[in-house]
């Protein structure tokens, strides 16, 4: 989702990407969601980005903002369960604040960061809770602080991963208040929340992929 | 996992299309997206709408005819459905008078049911029904979970909407049966999700997971099993606790509804054991049972394990479970 | 083992209790020893008895009540009942028109139901249900088994015996109703017997045993697990080869009543995919499935596995089927 | 049930080395007809001889014949299963032919073979449908000949004790035509059949019995 502002990349070309680089942590996605909740995370997640796989190809013709709409309904229609509302949210109000005219790291910045927040909102949650919001959230200020430093996209993009790992990782020790795991108490610490981890997988893959295209 | 099943990916598919052939007087079952209807829709009753996570048969699509549900959305496995499967059963339905939906309260269906409610133009209430005991309602939780009690809201809110009742009303009684009703689950295995292949959870074969939620998520504790009599008496005593705390008020002249639901791979035979425990300890309190159910209702795939649930019975929530319903999984008086 | 179980000796005394409490209004059971019967009696119609081992429930006990059973005398956990149940049972109440056993064809069954009926003064006659296709009958076996086929003679003669009919009349219609079903089961894991404490039979985790009797006892032939549909198919072309061996008549305009029965363990929702699946099969085959019953029914304790019952519809049975019955565990028309 | 001609041992006296006999062989009894059968064999004859024990004082004062119709009736309405009916059905018409004032072996093999001879025709069933028959038919055979021959009460149990354990042994190459067993055709074969099993077991303690006695 990190684009460079001069000749944005089309948001699709990291579909297949991110879709090979969850499928490598399935293992791990998966047993996070079976130790602390209903085990069906990775499955949900899967199942959402194979659809927007599918419509790659309208997806090519559309200017980013409609991307991440059309990305965001489909989200919404087939993921289903807790995260499925939460990441069409994120994609349906981001599309709102995307200027496809001016997408300057400013303006990427301010939709991410009105993402995540409809993300809250949806959600009723906030940092701390052991959510995808604990990885989220960070890099939302990170890239804003980013956008303020003008920072290198390569740069920040090497920060992102290194925030967005450091976060996910965080969670471990975190008590659950939201989700399915609440009714875990104590027993869920030491296991890292796995919309958390999905979430820092699609971020380090994106990044890498912005790193390796330069 | 051993299981009669195709291929993962349409099990849900092949399923409801044998419950529409079992049932093709009672319901139709709609594909892409899924949504289970009643053959003959009344769109001017207040339409009962409920779904949630396939897996918990007969729970919710078995509980679609006259006195019960007009309309089921099954998510996959485990997962809430998807807002569009909800706009577009109401959308088929056309009601006249309103949508009621009666949503477990699990952040999964609560957001999905949400989402369809800001979408749609039709006026429409909800219900999060929340009788799980085992996790204690605080500030670092979201509230606790639907489980069995759910069955129970929809059954005499089915029947009271079948009335002619409003939207406000039946969403009153539904509000208020939810409030009377308290379940705990113990669970003696866990689940296998066909699409994952393996055992939710595990747990040590002298272990039972005391408090579990209907999906295998944990309850309150891993303990060892014990004597049934042990195990239902801190079921029990979980359930007074939670009426306790929530000001629900029991006396000498209370009377039950009992519901003790199996979770899918739990005999008949241990159930109604369960029952019997209950039975008497309810009469050493002595409180009385006024109605049972006994049978798996409100299931987790093919967990061993059992809940069970208590409705505290006035003279309204009384009339409305007698009332006649005709669905694939509770019928009587038709 | 992991069961809700107080001790293995009083499991069935207390599994009937928790059936007593749940359905007082139905039944009553009786102990030392052990029958149920209708709570209200009637000793002019034929009192139709049945009975065997426990662990099958809701056979035969579930099916107590108004169109369906007068008596049913439950023996320990897949043992047959003893010959002092019956003559107790019968002895209570006191028919004036003669007792009807139905008896699954097992030898221990056999044997206790007739000594039984040598030992009692009022007239009787017996069906003894052999449904099960997956033993082939020959000189070297004893006759086929009674399973899942077993609950549809109990419904279409207890709605006979209901409507007045002789004890001739009734015995009949029940050999009639018997030789028209033709069932088989699969299972997918081994049932425990409480008292046992072990799994009756190990079975590897890829494999099936098809054709397995509902006390685990082997059956055709221990094979690899593939697709439902594959599996399902080959139990409808066992019923089917059943059918033809014993001259039973099946035509384009054939209508059947089909019965898929969970053993004990498996999910609502597998059985509903069954359910499809053999819709699917007959459908090619231009046969038509006029009635249906998806659910647990005849099971084998915690079994996963099913079995697929084919009856060929004919106007009475189909009469007798459709009327209206009260039992714990099946109920329809009150 | 091998008696001493000239002073009748009490039937009574051997139910509890028979109890005892059959719990040692409580592993190999149940896991034979958990192999061939529904694995319930142990427990139906546990609960017949334990609720025999529980009349033992009753039957002490009773004469032998209907000490046996005492354990037929008891075993009728305790065991059920086919064993029930079966070794019932032995009992019963055992004590029909025995006679309490004249117990000479004669007598009690002829009483002992018609009690053979019910179960037979309870059972439908003969020698070589791999069943208790193939137990105590040869065993019935072999007395009837000792009375023939005045063969030694103690010479006489020595060779039961060796006859029934080859004769258990012999079903296991039988297919089984009778009982649960019948649908497993050739998959039976290799197992003993567990009411062979048990016949033998109680059989031999018998004998033993009768010899350290004396
Ligand atoms: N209220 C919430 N706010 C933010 N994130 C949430 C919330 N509830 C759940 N999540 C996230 O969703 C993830 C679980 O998603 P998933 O397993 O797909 O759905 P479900 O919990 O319904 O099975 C959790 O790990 C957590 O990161
Ligand atoms: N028809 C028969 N004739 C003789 N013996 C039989 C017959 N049927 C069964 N048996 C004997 O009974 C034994 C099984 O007894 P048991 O396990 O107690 O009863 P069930 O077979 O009803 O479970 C078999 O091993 C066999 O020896
Ligand atoms: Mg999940
Ligand atoms: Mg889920
Ligand atoms: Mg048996
Ligand atoms: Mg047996």
């Amino acid at each position: 989702m990190l684009i460079r502002m001069s000749n944005p990349i089309s948001f699709s070309s990291f579909i297949s990407p991110t879709l090979q680089a969850i499928s490598i942590h399935e293992n791990e996605i998966e047993s996070l969601d079976r130790a602390i909740g209903d085990g069906d995370h990775f499955i949900n997640l899967k199942r959402g980005v194979t659809a927007i796989q599918s419509i790659t190809h309208e997806l090519d013709s559309l200017p980013n903002s409609q991307q991440a709409k059309s990305i965001g309904m489909k989200l919404l229609s087939s993921v289903g369960g807790a995260s499925g509302p939460l990441f069409a949210s994120f994609f349906l109000e981001f599309s709102k604040h995307y200027n496809d005219e001016n997408s300057t790291l400013e303006n990427f910045c301010q939709a991410f960061t009105e993402g995540v927040d409809a993300i809250k909102r949806r959600g009723k949650s906030d940092v701390g809770e052991k959510t995808m919001l604990d990885v989220l959230v960070p890099v939302a200020e990170l890239i804003k602080l980013a956008s303020l430093n003008k920072l290198d996209i390569i740069e920040l993009s090497q920060q992102v991963i290194t925030k967005s790992i450091e976060c996910a990782e965080s969670t471990k020790s975190m008590l659950p208040t939201k989700g399915r795991s609440t009714g875990l108490g104590d027993r869920a610490i030491g296991h890292m929340d796995p919309g958390a981890k999905s979430c820092q997988v699609i971020i380090c893959e994106i990044c890498n992929q912005i790193i390796s295209r330069g | 996992m051993k299981k009669f099943i195709n291929h993962a990916d349409d099990f849900l598919e092949q399923s409801l299309s044998g419950l529409q052939s079992a049932h093709p007087e009672l319901l139709q079952v709609h594909k892409d997206p899924f949504f289970v209807t009643r053959k003959n829709i009344n769109p001017h009753k207040v339409q009962i709408i409920s779904g949630g996570g396939s897996g918990h048969e007969p729970l919710h699509t078995g509980f679609i005819g006259h006195g019960m549900l007009d309309i089921a959305c099954p998510g996959h496995i485990f997962t809430s459905p998807t807002p569009d499967q909800m706009i577009a059963a109401i959308d088929y339905c056309q009601p006249k008078n309103g949508v009621l939906m009666i949503v477990k309260n699990y952040s999964g269906d609560v957001m999905n049911f949400e989402m369809a409610s800001e979408m749609i133009d039709t006026k429409n209430a909800t219900i999060l029904t929340n009788d799980d005991a085992a996790v204690i309602n605080s500030s670092y939780t979201e509230g606790k979970r639907g489980v069995a009690g759910t069955l129970i809201v929809e059954k005499v809110v089915g029947s009271l909407a079948e009335s002619g009742a409003s939207l406000e009303e039946c969403q009153q009684f539904g509000l208020h049966a939810n409030n009377l009703c308290s379940s705990i689950g113990v669970a003696l295995t866990s689940c296998t999700i066909p699409a994952a292949g393996k055992p939710t959870f595990d747990i040590e074969n002298d272990q039972i997971e005391f408090g579990v939620g209907i999906h295998g998520e944990p309850g309150r504790r891993r303990e060892a099993i014990r004597e049934a009599n042990l195990i239902v008496s801190d079921m029990v005593e979980a359930i007074f606790q939670d009426f306790r705390e929530r000001d629900v008020k029991i006396g000498g002249n209370s009377e039950f509804l009992v519901v003790v639901n199996g979770f899918g791979a739990t005999p008949l035979s241990e159930l109604y054991l369960i029952f019997n425990s209950v039975t008497n300890i309810l009469n050493e309190k002595q409180l009385n049972i006024g109605r049972s159910l006994v049978g798996n209702f409100t299931t987790a795939l093919d967990m061993a394990g059992a809940s069970v649930t208590l409705c505290l019975l006035d003279d309204a929530i009384r009339k409305h479970w007698d009332s006649s319903v005709y669905t694939p999984s509770l019928r009587w008086g038709i």
